[in-house]
Parts: C-alpha cells; structure tokens; sequence
C-alpha cells in the first residue's frame, strides 16, 4: 500500500492501461506536451509518443466524436475533457451520438470509450466553471457514469472504466485532485456500479459522492460525538445506481439523506430518493430528505459561493431534522 | 453526360455494374412511399432518387473495406456500398433482419460486415465521427479510406468547423463529400450560407476542394478516385461538393412547394439514370437489350426486398432492453 | 370560445404579440418561408416581413447565441428550434449563456427570450429524434420551463412567455400540434408557473404535463369506470413548479404518481416525488410512484417504441399497486 | 514602431489618451498577481499584459456607443472601453461594487452603461452573442457597431464558424478581432489549427480577412476604424487578426514552460508600452516629462483602484438569490 494523491492514482491508472494495451490512446486539449492542465497526464507524452497521447484544438465536440468514430472501429480512447464544464459544448455527440450508436444500431458496434471530465465548484470559477453535471448523464441510457472520490477508488475504477466496453463518463471533481490515500500494490480493479460504506452507522444514511463524501464523512464524525452515527454511502458513481447498498442500508437506519454538489432540483438525490420511497417506503421513518448545491449560477464572491456549495453545517441541519 | 468521346478508362462491367446500382437505388426508392402510405414504414423518409450518381460513383471508386459514413439519406448509399438490399428494405418495415435489426430506421441504417458506419439524424454529428474512423485507421497502421457524405446544409454546422480542421491538422484519411441537391429542407443553399460555393469552405483547412457535376456517376467516381488515392498514401483530407438534386421532397411529408415546376423540370432531364443509359450504349458499352435486363433484374430485387421485409419478424419484445450496453 | 388546434392556437399567440410589440422577431430553421417543419410560424413571414421572421442555417448554438445577444439589448427573441433534440447541439449556448447572463452579470442585464421547441416520441422517429428534455432544463436555474398540454393554455401561456422578462424554454409536444380545444376570445394570458386541475377527483393524483395529460386524463376516465377517482394535475411547465397544487392534490388523495415521457431515471417525476415527501409524508398512504419512458435510447420498431412510452394501461397499472 | 515618418492623423491629445489607456491596463494587470496570492482575488486569472495595444487600439477606433465583448482575458479590455478601475478592481474583489456586483469575477465583467456586453468563460462562446448583438442593432435601426474580441484557439471551436457565417448572410455590423497571442494554454497555434494564418478563415465566409501587427496600436486603430467604418456605412463584418503576446502565463497558475525564453525576450522587446513611448517622444507628441506625469497619475489610478476594493463591502447574503430571474 502506498499513499498517494488522487491525481497520481489516476495518472497510474492510465501508464498501466496504456501500457497493457495498444489500443487506448488519450485525446483532449493539452493532455501531451502541457501534461493536463491538472497534471493528471503527467508523463504519458513521455512515455507513450504523440502517437497515444493526442493534443487536440479547443474543440470539444470534435473531440468527443473523435473518439466515438476510433471507438467503434477498434481503439479504445480515453478522451479527457478539459473540464466538464466544456461537455456541454459536446453535449450533443455525448447523447447523441455515443450514448445511443449500439442501441440504434441494432448492437452491431460498440462504443469502448472513456470521457473524463474534471468538475465541480469551490475555486470561485463562476457560472461557467463550476457545473457538476452528473444528473444529466444519469438521464442518458447508453452512458455510464462512475464518479470517485478516493485514491483508491480513483484507480480502481479508471481502470475497470478503460476496460469496459461501454462509454462511460468518467468525472473527477477538481478539488479532490491532491487528496491522498492509501492504494492497493499492483494491478487491481473495482468493479463499475458497487457502492461503497465509506463509514458505517446505524442511526441514519448519507447518500453520496465525489467531494462531498468528505463532507459527509466530516459531518458525521461531528455528528458521533452528538451520539448520532451516520453510515456513509459512497456510490462511486450514478450508473449502474447501486440501490441494493443503499436499500440495505436504509432498511437498517430508516433514516436518509442524499447530498450531492448538483443544483437541488433536478439533481440525482430526487432519483434516489423516489426509489428509496418507491422500494422502501415501510421501513422509512422520516421523509428522505436532499442536500444540493442552491439553485442559482455560481457567484464568483467567495461568501457567495461558499453559501451555495453544501458544507458540513447543512448536512448535519439536515439530519437534525430527521433524527 | 458530357460529349461522346471516351471518358473513363473503366471496362464496360464494371460501368455495367454501376449502372445497376444506379437503377436498383432508383426502384428502391421510388417503392418507398406506397409501402410508407400503406403503414409499413414509419417515422421520417428521405429519399434518394435523383442523387444516385453520388452514392454510385462514391462507392465505386472505394475499396470494399474502406469505410463510409453518411447521414439520414442514406438508403441509397449503403445500397451503393454493397447492402442486401432485403436487410435495408427490412430495417424500413422495422423487422429484426433488418441491417440495423429494427432499430434503426430509414435515417439510422449500418451495416459493420460491409463497412457502412451509419447513417446519423443530426444534421452535422457525424462528421467528427468520420474523422475518429480515419484517426483509427492512421493509429493502426491501416491503408483503409473513409468517405463522409453529407448534405450543403451540414456546412453551416459548428462540428463541420471542427472536423474539416481535425481532419487536416492530424492529416488523416477522409474524403469529405458534400451532396449540395440546392436545399436543406426549405432553405436554399444561399439562404443559409454566406459563401455560395460550398467546395470553396475547404480554403479555411489548407484542404484541396472542389466542385463536381454529381449527376454524373463518372465524374463523380474520378473525382473521388483520385481523392482516395491521395489519402491512402498519407496525402490527408479533400473535400468534394458534389452539385446534385433530389427529386423528391425533404422527406415523404414535404410537398416541395417552395422549388418551382420549371426548376425541377430543369434538374429532370439532367437524370443520371437515363442519361447514363444512353451513354453506355452510345458508346457500345451496352446493348439495349442488356440494360432492358438489368432494369429487369433490378426490378425483381427490390421486389424479392419487399417479400423478404413482409415476411420478417418484429425484433422480440425483450428487444427494447437490449444492446444499451455491453456489459 | 373558438375550438381550434394546439398549432393554431400557438400561431395565433405569436401572431398577436408580433402585432401588439415591434420587438418581438422569430428566428429559425425554415420559420419563414417554409412556414415552420411543423407549419407552427404560418402566415407570419407573409404578415410581418424578413426583418421580423428571420430563417436561418442549420446553426442551433449560431440561432440561440444570437437571439441572446439580441435580447441583451432590447429585442424579445422568440428561437424556433426544429425540434427539441436540436437544443442539445446549442445546449452550452442555453445553459451556459442564456441562462447565467442575468446572473453572472450581477443582475446588469436581461434575456427576454423565448426558445420554442417541440419534442416527444411516438412516430418513429428513433434515438436522435425522440427526446423529451424537460428533465435537463428543470435542472437548469435561470430558465424557466413551460410546457403546454391544450390549445388554451398554449395560447396563454406562450403569451405569457413572449412578455416575460425571463428566458424561458417553451417546450412543445409535436403528438399534440392537431388537437382541438377551446379557446377564449381576444386577448389572454395565463400565468407561468401556475398548475391545472385538468380533472378532479379524490382517490390519487396523476401528476404529468404535455401529450401525457391525455394519456392519464383516458385513465382517469377508464379508472373511474372502476370507481376510482383520480384528479389529474397537468403542471403545465417545470419551472416555476407549482408545488402549491401538487401539494394540496396529494393532501387530499393520498396517493401520487408522476406520470412523464421522459426517461424515467433522472427524469422529473423523481424530483417532484422527492418533494412531495419532504413536504407532506405524513399526509401520503402509499409511496409517490412513477411512469416514464423506458431508459432506452429510443427504438425505431413500432411496437418496441408504443413499449418503451408510457401508456394508458401502465398509469392505471401503477395506480393499481397503491390504491 | 515602424519608422518615425507621420503615421497617423491623430492629434497629440488622443494619443496620449491611448498611451494613459495602455500604461493604466499595464499597471492594473501587473498589481493583480500580488492581490491574488494575498487572497484577495480568487477563481482564475487571465493578465492581458503585452495585448494592450490590441485592446486600446480598438476601443480608440470606436465611438462610446459602440459595443464591445469578449472572452475571459478582458479586464484590460473593459477598461479601455471605459469602465472605471474601482468597479474593475472591486470585480475582481468580488465586491458589491464590482462591476458585475461581485457575481462574476475576472472572467465575467460586465458594464452596460459603457456597453461593454461581457466577458465570457466559454471558449468561443460569446461570437454569437456578438453576432446578436449586432443583430439588434441593424433591426432597431441604430448606427453603432459591435467589436468581438476573442483568442487563437476560439478560432477552432464550432460557434466561430456558425457566428462568422451568420454576420456575414446576414450583414450585420460586427467586427471580429482575433487576439492571436500565438497559444491557447499551453498548445501553440500551429498544433491546433490547420490553417496558420488564421486571418485566412474568414475566406469560408466571404469576408474580409486582414492580419495586423497587434503590438502597434496605430496600426490596430487604423484597421480597426476602416473595419467598423464599413460595418457602420452597411458593409458588413470584417475579421482581423491581431499579432500579439502574452507577457504572462495563460493564467495565473500556468508556470509557462512551453515557451522558450528565448522567445519571451525577442517578444518583450516589441512591448507595445515602451516602444509607444518613444515614439510619441520622438514625434513630439509628448516630452518625457508628460509622459512621467502619465505615468505617475496612472500608478495612482489603480492604487486608488485596490483602495476602492477594498473598502467596498461584499454583496450581502441574500444577493445569492437575486438576479437569478427578472421576475
Ligand atoms: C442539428 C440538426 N438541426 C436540424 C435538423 C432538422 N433537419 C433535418 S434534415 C435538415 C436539412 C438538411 O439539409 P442538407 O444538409 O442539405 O441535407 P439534405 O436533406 O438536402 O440531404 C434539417 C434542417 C437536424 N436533423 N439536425
Ligand atoms: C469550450 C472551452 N473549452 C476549453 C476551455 C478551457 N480554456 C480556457 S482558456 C483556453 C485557451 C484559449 O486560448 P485562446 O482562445 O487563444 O485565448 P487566450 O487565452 O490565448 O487569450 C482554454 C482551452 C474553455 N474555457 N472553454
Ligand atoms: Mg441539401
Ligand atoms: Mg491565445
């Protein structure tokens, strides 16, 4: 095991992808000869000649059909986005386009592609640069949507996302980046779609993922010394939704809460909770209630911001008002 | 056609050949709307009839592992590029032998086993796709080609930027073949686009361009020959327009009122099915008896089509939950 | 009282606000000469000339970028967009400009600007053309989402629209252009944001919008042949959402089933099932369920299509588990 | 500056005004980095130092009424359009008195009252806003222009295309100015856009397309004028690339290791600031001692400027939710 930060579990993820396999090349804007403008390609230009390692013009919807037309004749791209924020410019190859050419295809193709996107707010980066867009690509079959939130995980799951044979939105939150862990030794893999208990309890069930795992995780170590044990479930991605980790553990707590950094209304905590009432509606004792980000643009004043992002103090409000 | 004199070098079966083509699309088609009125068919339907020198000519002058890649008018096209014609016929009816085993639809065909990668509904969206085919075929040390075909309204859409430049920056081996047939739906090509010769928009790429008579299946066929052959040898993108016209409406559902009688008239007699009839057999490439039987045979094929198509299943129910995902 | 068609009743909105505001121009694919794909613009090029009915290129992002700019200063744009699937090529044009302008500018400017678009499934039209994206918008602050279901209130509201200071995302349903309805004389509007009983009843609240208020209005009527009341709540938009209506509809029955046409993951009906338990668990009897369209890119097959879209006999199905 | 022959018509006092302009954007940028890392500034921070002459160049060639708007690298560009350096600086403080009220930020300022129309995150993102805006205008029947700044790399992105085919179909009186500062981050241009002379696109569009030094601000206000003169009269856009440089990282935290020193001192030399001076001195458009006081009036614009900031208060919390909807 060695400690390590997000951003270099990710970089190994891709070294040891790329070097396993010929057919995974990464495209996106400074990716090669800049190194990503987080880092997180650091070295692969290096190694892995411009052959692999594609710098491409500020181009994000050609960038992504770029890589959806390699991927469905034998490459396997990893297409990095230079923020999520910029997805919306290839909004319409993502939906489009690779999400749906196996299904209206017949299955005669696949689409083996990986998009990463680095999001989230918190750098006071404003309307434009704070989207966490994992709500709309839950609303898009044919995608998956993994989304880490520790070293380990961050590796784990690259690396079963580069496998897999399915495009996959692959979104790293920016301020997790240099957050260190501890990662297996070697080769591993975490398979796509099983949550994780990030911190057990009994007494009521945050539902999370990305950053604001660690704000649960700090919520409720706050919350355990009020007596109240929180079980922290850290889904590591919307599609496939884990729902039999999140049904057990609301079985157990009947009490539970989503917190995601998606704007509120319309986020994806609606979805989980509507299937948790849907699935489990006797073993509730309280309403599921929902954290999200306020629902306004990002303001650029740094009070501002940090008003709209949810924090600690709002989770545990929140649990108050339930447990 | 122009002139008499000898225009090609090609042998009178392989000019035979594509003569049938021409016709096989033009049958195909034209039975189309009955079968639409009659239910069998849904959603929407672009026809090809009147652009079939294009489809022909293009797909002459490829290999048959080269790709090729179009949008929504693409029955003509993967016919062109070597499709049964009962899977494409199949794939109208909605049945599970269709080429896109019924979820596709007339705009969304395929056919991997013959290297036809779609047809695409956006209008645009799958111009960064061709790219990312030649991408794989440079990445993999292939010698394969990748025609694009796409009509002159495509030309206005932010992503044909993208990948006119894509394509020539990396150098990779794509023949852009612009259909201009004068309209995008209602719209003529100069109120929509501020330059009104398309094959000129390649000067913003350092791509070559240029402009063909794509009612003629041998101009259009040398033109792209000679392309291809520039790409397969690293020479990078070209990008053709290719001046046609579609005889019908956009779709089965657009009356066309908005193209004057004297300028479809005009456009009728430049015909590229009778002319290069008369051609062939002006200049002894055929008798009329051999292009009687082909019309004939061809006749008998898209009927075969129809009965195949008849006679197929619904893909199963479960199909609605299939081929989401691999995995 | 006329009785007249969805189409006609949205033409006419547009024809009497051009008339009543010189401000007002429409921009679109084929608005003017072809007079609308869907015949919805007729007689406004012949009426009010090019320089107020303006078509342009294939250019979704080009059409939306430049009705916003117009609207900046001064000019009330309403943008055609062909259909709704064409909205998610202009998509970072709607949610990254359109949307966040008043607000990134700190309230120094205003978008008065209508984007017009129908959308739906149900005639075969297949993976790229069959969205219903008001999930996406909902999940949007700074745009309003409207979404008419009869000829009345298309008139009404689209009038309310055209004169709001908001953008508004005014999404159409092209199964529904022929439908014939009344609609009162002269000049009306009907306010946004507000919701329509389009049926009463006590035993459980069909909650829908758009084509799906007849679907559910034909299960009322079959469930009442069976006794059961349902009252059915067309929300008539997303945003503002009228939870006011929701809320008391569900106080009374009970019992709630979001009926949508969206995907059903990630689609709106969770974000008003969440609410509904947040605000009024202890009022309900059984869970909030929801219908919506299988989370399939959508299949071009006939049959397979009339699955995947919800239906008359799956609402009554739903209400059967609850009620 | 080339020569020292008469190069312009302009009299002393408007170019001294447009040497105060570039002194004061220079000082303004140069006070930034040491704001930021006191904290006093967040998000990013994109300097325009070594553009000024871009920047300053065009706002002269313009009328106060005219419209101005641009992408992120635009502080400097807002104050030459006119905006007062507090609400500039109290901006980038994220204070109420900002120019966009604390909301927006080093990327998104904002002032309609000297119309300048935004500064925008989205590469590429706001042309066709310009384009509207110039829309407006021609509908409303006014007789002002809009300028549209935007980067190299913008140049490659779908909306460029769409806008530019846009203002030119539709005339509109727009004038583009392509800062091109030889990078987009850390990619050159030449690794992004197949064509190099990016001037050239505007061929696709039938448009004039002309290449300037954007280091000499004479040369930038006379094009600029001849350009918005033409658009103004109904002539149409004009699209014009500026030969420029940053003198900074793309942003603050870009360490700007892909360019060689080397490099960065053959630019530096043709910094527009110094090389302006002397030759207003050599002209005899100022004394050295006029150009001083400009100077140390200016230091103290932008002094007053952070006090201004920093005095002012941050928007109170409610303002979270205002402005969110008109109504
Ligand atoms: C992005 C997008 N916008 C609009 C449409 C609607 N639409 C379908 S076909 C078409 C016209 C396309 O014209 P052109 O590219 O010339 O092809 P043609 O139909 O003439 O073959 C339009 C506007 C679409 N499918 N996709
Ligand atoms: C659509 C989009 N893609 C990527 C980015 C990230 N990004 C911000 S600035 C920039 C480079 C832009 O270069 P250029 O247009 O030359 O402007 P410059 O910074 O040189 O002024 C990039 C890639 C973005 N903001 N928007
Ligand atoms: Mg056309
Ligand atoms: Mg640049």
């Amino acid at each position: 095991m060695a400690e390590i930060t997000c951003r270099e579990a990710l970089n190994q993820a891709m070294h040891e992808e790329m070097a396993r396999d010929d057919r995974i090349f990464i495209l996106g804007e400074d990716v090669g000869l800049y190194e990503g403008s987080f880092k997180v390609t650091k070295g692969l230009l290096a190694r892995f000649g411009d052959r692999r390692v594609v710098d491409t013009p500020i181009s994000e919807a050609g960038i992504v059909g770029l890589a959806c037309g390699a991927a469905m004749i034998g490459l396997r791209p990893i297409a990095e986005l230079m923020t999520v924020n910029f997805s919306i410019v290839a909004m319409d190859q993502i939906m489009n386009h690779v999400a749906v050419a196996r299904y209206m295809f017949g299955g005669r193709v696949k689409v083996p592609l990986v998009i990463r996107a680095p999001g989230g707010a918190g750098h006071q980066l404003g309307a434009q640069h704070s989207h966490s867009l994992e709500p709309i690509f839950l609303h898009c079959p044919g995608l998956r949507v993994i989304v880490p939130s520790v070293p380990a995980d961050a590796k784990g799951l690259l690396k079963s996302a580069i496998r897999s044979d399915d495009p996959i939105m692959f979104l790293e939150h920016e301020g997790i980046y240099g957050v260190k862990g501890e990662v297996p030794d070697g080769d591993y893999t975490i398979p796509l779609g099983v949550a994780d208990i990030k911190r057990p309890g009994g007494d009521v069930t945050l539902i999370t993922l990305s950053r604001m795992v660690y704000v649960c995780l700090e919520a409720a170590k706050q919350l355990a010394a009020a007596g109240i044990e929180a079980e922290v479930v850290d889904l590591r991605g919307l599609n496939p939704l884990d729902m039999v980790t999140v049904l057990d553990s609301v079985r157990k707590t009947r009490r539970a809460i989503t917190v995601e950094e998606s704007w509120l209304t319309g986020g994806w905590g609606g979805e989980v909770a509507a299937r948790i009432m849907e699935e489990a509606f006797d073993s509730l004792d309280a309403p599921v209630l929902r954290v999200g980000c306020a629902d306004v643009p990002m303001p650029y004043n740094k009070k501002l911001e940090k008003a709209a992002i949810p924090d600690v103090a709002r989770v545990i409000a929140r649990v108050r008002e339930i447990v | 056609m122009k002139g008499k004199k000898e225009r090609t070098r090609l042998e009178s079966r392989e000019l035979l050949s594509m003569y049938r083509d021409m016709v096989r699309i033009r049958d195909f088609e034209e039975a189309c709307p009955r079968l639409y009125s009659q239910g069998k068919m849904g959603g929407f339907l672009h026809l090809y009839s009147g652009q079939e020198a294009v489809g022909v000519g293009v797909a002459h002058a490829i290999h048959p592992h080269d790709y090729m890649i179009a949008a929504y008018r693409e029955h003509g096209l993967i016919l062109a590029k070597g499709a049964h014609p009962n899977a494409v016929m199949a794939e109208l009816f909605g049945k599970a032998t269709g080429c896109s085993r019924g979820k596709g639809g007339s705009m969304h065909m395929f056919d991997p086993d013959i290297r036809f990668m779609g047809g695409y509904g956006i209008v645009g969206g799958h111009l960064p796709l061709a790219v990312g085919l030649a991408f794989s075929i440079t990445y993999q040390g292939g010698d394969e080609v990748v025609v694009c075909l796409f009509g002159d309204g495509a030309t206005n859409q932010g992503v044909f930027h993208e990948a006119m430049n894509m394509a020539a920056l990396y150098q990779v081996p794509v023949v852009f073949i612009c259909e201009n047939n004068g309209y995008g739906i209602g719209t003529s090509v100069i109120r929509a686009s501020a330059m009104e010769s398309l094959y000129k928009k390649s000067c913003a790429y350092e791509t070559p361009g240029l402009k063909i008579d794509g009612m003629d299946v041998l101009e259009v066929y040398e033109a792209v020959r000679e392309a291809v052959q520039r790409a397969r040898e690293g020479g990078g993108p070209t990008y053709i327009e290719a001046i046609t016209y579609r005889f019908r409406g956009h779709s089965i559902s657009d009356p066309g009122t908005y193209r004057s009688e004297q300028e479809k008239k005009i456009w009728r007699e430049r015909d590229p099915i009778p002319n290069f009839s008369a051609w062939l057999q002006a200049e002894n490439h055929a008798t009329a008896e051999e292009i009687a039987s082909i019309e004939s045979e061809e006749k008998s094929v898209v009927a075969e089509a129809i009965r195949f198509a008849e006679e197929s299943a619904d893909p199963g129910p479960d199909e609605l939950w299939t081929d989401v995902y691999v995995e």
